[in-house]
């Protein structure tokens, strides 16, 4: 409620920034020119933090300048510090009378880097805050004495998991490639994908403390320029400290705080990521987690897994249907059952009913409260179910079917009918390809089942009717949610309920693009003609 | 005034066809049949075709000032004071028709589905959506009938394929039985409820509307396509369960769906088409509604119609439980008071505003070229 | 009793929800329409609960159109 | 948003009153009734369903119904007052039969059936029955061979002989009410009676024979006029009153061969149209029947094989049908005296002023009414064999 909504924004604008200010470690003066007690200040600012290493050496024929390295140990590639950076500076240009050309006026700090250094990547720094970032995130420091300089030399190395197959989303049919958590091996997985000049980037970095690496990715002339501008704009509002996952920045950017339905979407897969590009979505990768964000999310867009497009149009476009059923099915088939059992009696079939009746005999609880203890019981299987280790997993899952399965049945606790709703809404709940909108449908399914409790049917169509209004009401990123179901748009139909084949999608989504709109120019040479025969 | 929002032809091609379908699909099928027996579908195309000109009238009213709600033309037309009071009259209407739909919804979940529960439990939770309907707003409301609707036809066009092998032919003869006349007052009943109350929609057309020519058609036809979903549930009505039974059925399409039955499988659905109901009657209501609300608003001058919402609400509910002690009462008001109020509100105000609007046609030019 | 203290919590929610923003908004005029219906409203609401009689809108209604339905619907 | 989400869970929350809420372990699912009048007050029985008797799994060999009875002076009284000896509350909406009493049926069955039409719960989709020289309350107390429910029997055995011997007439609450409320037509119900020994139909013993003692049995059709039981129509009778109001699906009809022996006529596609006009100011009404037909059997000498043959026989079935349709006519002008038809709702719709005219004596007019029906049979196929056997055992 607004009550505390209003509350929090108060806080978030003033409070916490100063806060930080206070204790903000980080100093943004320059650095000194000498060496030492640049040093210092390093050394007294980073605490006594075991994992960063300070060398210092001495370069030049005369060895008479006083040089610092410093790197984090972990992050830093040791063999290419050493082969590059140490053994140029210490032995390379040893012969090199370095004393004399700084007399001569040139900057000794541009000379290496310009002439010395075997290294790709390399920043002069002026600051400490700049030269902290880069020493934290992995890049080598080196420091020469006399010089308000530094250089920053990139040669971060450190361990990490490879581009393994996707585990939450996983296909029969396409590229077995997933993100990691490295957000350059990822935008490489996405380049590689979309050779296009337009394929944009924008970094940012956010989190006062992670400062953790932010890519804004869109094909320019494709992409919306007003969602980029809104992306840029809500990614600039975020003051925090820290950003783990893309979770975070998904929950600091979404449109409507309060809805359980996503506005963004998120994949681990680069084949979703250069598919949305291409629809004119925009991804924004987060260094250290393989989940990509895509924006403008649509409420379609959960139903539909990149093998959709894989597969034969025909077969795509049943599996499509079958899901929006099965999103049904497990929002409303308890709520369902409970109001016709209770209310509306006369709906079964004569014999459905009886036979119903005869299991309810003896039952205790009434079907609400026996729904809901259903319900219930499979939700804490299933969250034991994934927060246990493999190895117990299984035998989790025999307890469970057999609890639920046999012995309460068996017991006369529960009605046989409702372990095979409960089970039906399970089933159907793992079909959604994406695990964003089958949660959310997790907790309104017990509103449903209150309310079909207290008002049977009305009570559904009432809920339902709510639930259209709240999906209609909602946005993502100005885009309304339920676009191109409302606003009705005909030509966006063909990527919707159902999947047409490729040759006849000439266009991307209307809303979501609306500058560059067409995909297939000639729309006569993209349906596939086998040459004529010639006899 | 919020000015910004715009619903596109499409969206008030739905809203209107849920308007025109509302209650009138409870409920025309038996006021019909009271009076022309089998010939009740002929009247049903005849109280359709009346209406249309009764809308076009409307519209042509509408299109003096595109970019006015029905509101401010009062105002433009008879001056700031008189033009006052006139709203004030209108706006009573769709305020007393919300509650009086809300009465009829919670009536008749009570008759069929659910007799113990009193009704204000049921109107409560129908006043939480339309409260909450109003509140997200117009383009909310437009966008979630635009997938209702889907719904809605999709389940009626299975409804009419179900119910069809039902038709006994023998019931809709003799054609033609009932002289001219007595079709024509008849069908005031279905003018009345589909086309004249139909006035309130002025408050959303043409002012809300981003492209006003082709909503002017889409009014037309969304009333003509409701008109051709009453005739059809009118004959079916007529020719499944016969003219006498569809007189004495107070809600004579929830019999109908009864009836169906193929292949002893599909069968026993009534109650869920009752839910199709609810949705179209939930329509027509939140249409007065929001003319209410936001007419309200408009009167009183506010920047900002939702603060009144719920308010209002709270006086809609408690209006409903009382506005119709009972049905025998409120089956009498519908042919007789509201007959006159609709009338009055709908046909003479109108009229007048004709009338004035002529006299006053060019200084009313002059002022709005100045003001521009 | 209890309908009574419902229709005032429920009065209180409305409250609680508008009236901050109408006051943060500086809309003076909406703030007192706002008052106006919403304690019409609860008015309203307490007396149908309690079980007393409100004048039907409808029964005035019908008393102003009487001569019109005599002549035209009866 | 979030705040109508809350302020909707809060309201839900308030009215967890589940006013109607009934949970299907506290419903006697009745599934046939029966109303007799018993010294001025209604008798309503109720069969109700035992549930687990029923079930596969947890039967314990106890009757799958029961019956519970009370008296009342208007239905609805009589319905509620069963509580008092049944545990649960009567739940009607799946009713299959309703069987009225014929003592009832004779004062007239009007005012039983004005509160189930009235009640919201009944879907008016059961078939309605008159019980033969027997109250109401005798039928539903017979227990059946395979269908455990006897309601069920009740149902289905009449669905099935409507369906495939069209003598009886499955006649719902929704048809009779229509019939009883339209001008010019009045209702006719099938009757139900029991034969052998009925004190011991309610034992269980009934159905372990494999001759039932008692037996539930469809006879033939009772007519009535407005609401009023005043006869009952033969066999034959019943057939013709079928042809003449379209409702035969499919029926064998026995013709007599050219020489001695007799012949089955399989229906297989029926049409019956019925024509109301007007001749010199009087009312009449043309039957137009098509059928067509197979040969079912042969029970005599004929020879099928000659063209002739067919032609023979469908004559004598156009004969034979359309006498025992005027005479199912002339007992209903004569005898009943009541338009089981429908002639007059066919005037209706042919001659809508006229009929304005004679509504008020229709009665009258209806008995000395004249009626042309005309038979049209086209026999289509003999079964699987050409010739019968019998001819050539006679050779």
């Amino acid at each position: 409620m607004r009550f505390f909504k209003r509350k929090n924004t108060k806080k978030s604008i003033s409070a916490i920034p100063s806060q930080y200010q206070a204790v903000d470690p980080i100093q943004k003066d320059a650095l000194k020119t000498s060496l030492q007690e640049n040093i210092q200040t390093i050394k007294y600012t980073l605490g006594a933090s075991t994992d960063i290493v300070f060398r210092e050496i001495r370069i030049g024929k005369e060895g008479s300048i006083n040089a610092g390295i410093i790197y984090t140990d972990g992050l830093t590639d040791t063999t290419s510090l050493q082969e590059f950076i140490l053994e140029t500076l210490m032995l390379d240009i040893k012969e090199v009378e370095l004393q004399k050309k700084i007399t001569t006026g040139e900057n000794l700090i541009s000379l290496l880097k310009d002439l010395a250094l075997k290294v790709g990547e390399i920043k002069e720094v002026t600051t400490l805050e700049l030269l902290y970032n880069g020493l934290l995130s992995g890049d080598t420091v080196l420091l020469i004495d006399g010089y308000a300089q530094g250089l920053l030399i990139s040669n971060k190395q450190w361990v990490e998991r490879g581009v393994t197959e996707p585990v939450a989303q996983t296909v029969v049919r396409g590229p077995r490639e997933g993100f990691s958590e490295n957000l350059r091996v990822n935008t490489a997985l996405i380049r590689r994908k979309i050779k296009d000049p337009n394929l944009w980037m924008e970094s940012k970095i956010i989190g006062t403390r992670t400062k953790t690496n932010i890519e804004i990715m869109y094909i320019n002339g494709v992409a919306n320029d007003k969602i980029v501008k809104e992306l840029h704009l809500r990614l600039d509002r975020i003051e925090i400290d820290g950003i783990l996952e893309s979770g975070n920045i998904e929950e600091l950017i979404e449109d409507d705080a309060y809805s359980p339905f996503p506005t963004i979407f998120n994949t681990e897969r680069p084949d979703v990521v250069a598919a949305a590009l291409l629809e004119g979505r925009i991804a924004i990768l987060v260094d250290g987690t393989p989940f990509v964000l895509i924006v403008p999310a649509l409420f379609v867009q959960f139903f539909q897994a990149s093998e959709d497009y894989y597969q034969r149009a025909d077969i795509s476009s049943f599996i499509r249907l079958l899901r929006f059923g099965s999103f049904g099915i497990s929002l409303l088939a308890p709520a369902l059952f409970i109001a016709i059992t209770t209310f509306h009696q006369t709906m079964l079939p004569p014999a459905l009913l009886i036979s119903l009746t005869a299991q309810r005999e003896g039952v205790p609880f009434p079907a609400f409260f026996e729904a809901l203890l259903m319900e219930l019981t499979f939700e804490i299987l299933r969250e034991a179910g994934v927060r246990m280790p493999r190895s117990i997993g299984s035998a989790m899952s025999i307890v469970g079917a057999f609890v639920i399965g046999t012995a309460a049945v068996e017991a006369g606790v529960i009605s046989a009918a409702m372990v095979i709703i409960v089970s039906i809404t399970a089933i159907a709940s793992f079909v959604s390809p994406t695990y964003d909108i089958a949660i959310a449908v997790r907790l309104l399914r017990f509103g449903f089942m209150g309310l079909a409790a207290t008002f049977g049917l009305f009570g559904i169509t009432v809920g339902l009717i709510a639930l259209i209004l709240h999906l209609c009401s909602i946005r993502s990123f100005g885009i309304p949610y339920m676009s191109p179901l409302a606003p009705f748009n005909i030509s966006d139909q063909k990527d919707t309920f159902i999947r047409l084949p490729k040759w006849k999608m000439f266009t991307r989504p209307r809303l979501i693009n609306q500058q560059n709109i067409v995909r297939q120019q000639d729309s006569t040479s993209a349906k596939p003609q086998p040459p004529k025969n010639e006899e | 005034m919020m000015r910004n929002i715009k619903i596109n032809s499409n969206q008030f091609l739905v809203l209107v066809i849920f308007f025109t379908i509302g209650t009138s699909i409870l409920e025309v099928p038996s006021a019909l049949a009271d009076k022309t027996n089998q010939d009740a579908w002929i009247t049903a195309i005849i109280g359709t075709g009346i209406g249309l000109l009764v809308i076009w009238f409307f519209t042509w009213i509408a299109l003096w000032f595109p970019t006015l709600t029905y509101i401010q033309i009062t105002e433009k037309i008879f001056g700031k004071w008189i033009g006052r009071v006139a709203s004030l009259i209108f706006i009573s209407l769709p305020l007393l028709y919300t509650s009086s739909l809300l009465f009829q919804s919670g009536n008749f979940l009570n008759t069929h589905m659910m007799p113990y529960t009193p009704m204000v439990a049921l109107n409560i939770l129908m006043v939480g959506i339309l409260v909450m309907g109003v509140y997200l707003g117009l383009e909310t409301i437009a966008r979630s009938a635009e997938i209702l609707f889907a719904f809605f036809f999709l389940a009626f066009f299975v409804f009419v394929l179900l119910i069809a092998p039902e038709i006994r032919i023998e019931n809709v003869q003799p054609v033609f039985e009932v002289n001219l006349k007595n079709m024509l007052q008849s069908s005031l009943f279905l003018v009345i409820t589909s086309s004249v109350n139909a006035i309130v929609i002025l408050m959303i057309f043409p002012a809300f509307l981003n492209k006003v020519k082709q909503a002017r058609r889409s009014f037309l036809i969304g009333n003509l396509i409701g008109g051709i979903v009453i005739i059809i549930i009118t004959f079916l009505s007529v020719s499944v369960l016969g003219a006498d039974k569809t007189a004495n059925e107070i809600f004579p399409s929830f019999e109908l769906a009864k009836r169906i039955s193929t292949g002893d499988f599909i069968e026993r659905i009534e109650v869920l088409m009752a839910s199709l109901w609810i949705i179209s009657l939930y329509f027509k209501m939140i249409l007065y509604f929001y003319a209410t609300v936001f007419g309200i608003a408009q009167v009183l001058n506010l920047k900002d119609y939702r603060p009144l919402t719920m308010p209002l609400g709270l006086i809609v509910m408690v209006l409903s439980l009382v506005i119709y002690p009972n049905v025998v009462y409120k089956q009498d008001m519908n042919i007789t008071t509201e007959y006159s109020f609709s009338l009055i509100v709908g046909i003479f105000i109108p009229l007048l505003l004709a009338l004035i609007y002529g006299i006053r046609k060019k200084s009313l030019k002059k002022e709005l070229n100045s003001s521009k | 009793m209890l309908k009574v203290i419902g229709i005032l919590l429920v009065a209180a929610v409305i409250w609680r929800v508008e009236v901050p923003s109408l006051l943060q908004k500086n809309y003076k005029k909406e703030l007192v329409v706002f008052l106006l219906f919403l304690s019409i409203g609860v008015g309203l609401g307490i007396v149908q609960a309690l079980g007393k009689p409100i004048p039907n809108p409808m029964d005035f209604l019908t008393f102003i159109f009487n001569p019109l339905n005599d002549t035209f619907f009866r | 948003m979030k705040r109508h989400m809350i302020v909707l869970l809060i309201l839900s929350l308030f009215l967890t009153g589940c006013w109607d809420k009934r949970e299907l372990n506290e419903l006697a699912i009745t599934v046939a009734m029966g109303i007799d009048k018993v010294e001025d007050e209604f008798q309503l029985t109720a069969q109700v369903v035992v549930p687990s008797e029923v079930s596969m799994k947890q039967s314990s060999g106890r009757s799958p119904v029961t019956l519970f009875q009370a008296k009342g002076e208007t239905v609805y009284e009589a319905l509620r007052k069963m509580t008092i000896s049944s545990p649960r509350k009567i739940y009607p909406g799946h009713l299959r039969m309703l069987v009225i009493g014929e003592e009832l049926a004779q004062e007239g069955i009007g005012e039983s059936l004005e509160l189930l039409s009235r009640d919201w719960e009944l879907r008016s989709d059961f078939y309605v029955v008159v019980a033969k020289d027997k109250t109401a309350a005798e039928i539903l107390n017979v227990s059946t061979p395979i269908e455990s429910i006897p309601a069920n029997k009740m149902f289905n055995t009449l669905k099935t002989s409507e369906n495939s011997w069209s003598a009886t007439k499955g006649i719902t609450l929704d048809d009779l009410i229509s019939d009883l409320i339209s001008d010019g037509q009045n209702p006719v119900l099938s009757g139900i009676y029991i034969t052998g020994n009925e004190e011991s139909g309610s034992s269980k013993q009934n159905v372990e024979s494999i001759t039932p003692s008692a037996q539930i049995l469809y006879d033939y059709l009772a007519v009535f006029n407005k609401d009023k039981l005043v006869g009952w129509l033969t066999e034959r009778e019943s057939i013709g009153y079928n042809y003449i109001t379209n409702s035969i699906k499919t029926t064998v009809t026995s013709v007599s061969c050219p020489e001695k022996g007799k012949a089955s006529i399989e229906v297989i596609q029926f049409k019956s149209d019925m024509k109301g006009k007007i001749n010199k100011g009087e009312p009449e009404v043309d039957v137009n029947i098509q059928v067509e037909g197979n040969v079912g059997s042969v029970e005599c000498h004929i020879n099928l094989k000659e063209p002739v043959t067919i032609e023979e026989l469908e004559k004598i079935y156009e004969k034979e049908v359309k006498e025992s349709i005027d005479q199912t006519i002339e007992t209903a002008q004569k005898q009943y005296k009541t338009d089981i038809f429908g002639f007059g709702q066919a005037i209706h719709r042919s001659n809508p002023k006229t009929w304005k005219k004679i509504k008020e004596q229709w009665d009258e007019k209806f008995t000395d009414m004249v009626v042309n029906v005309e038979v049209d049979l086209k026999l289509r196929r003999t079964g699987t064999v050409n010739k019968s056997f019998l001819k050539s055992l006679q050779e």
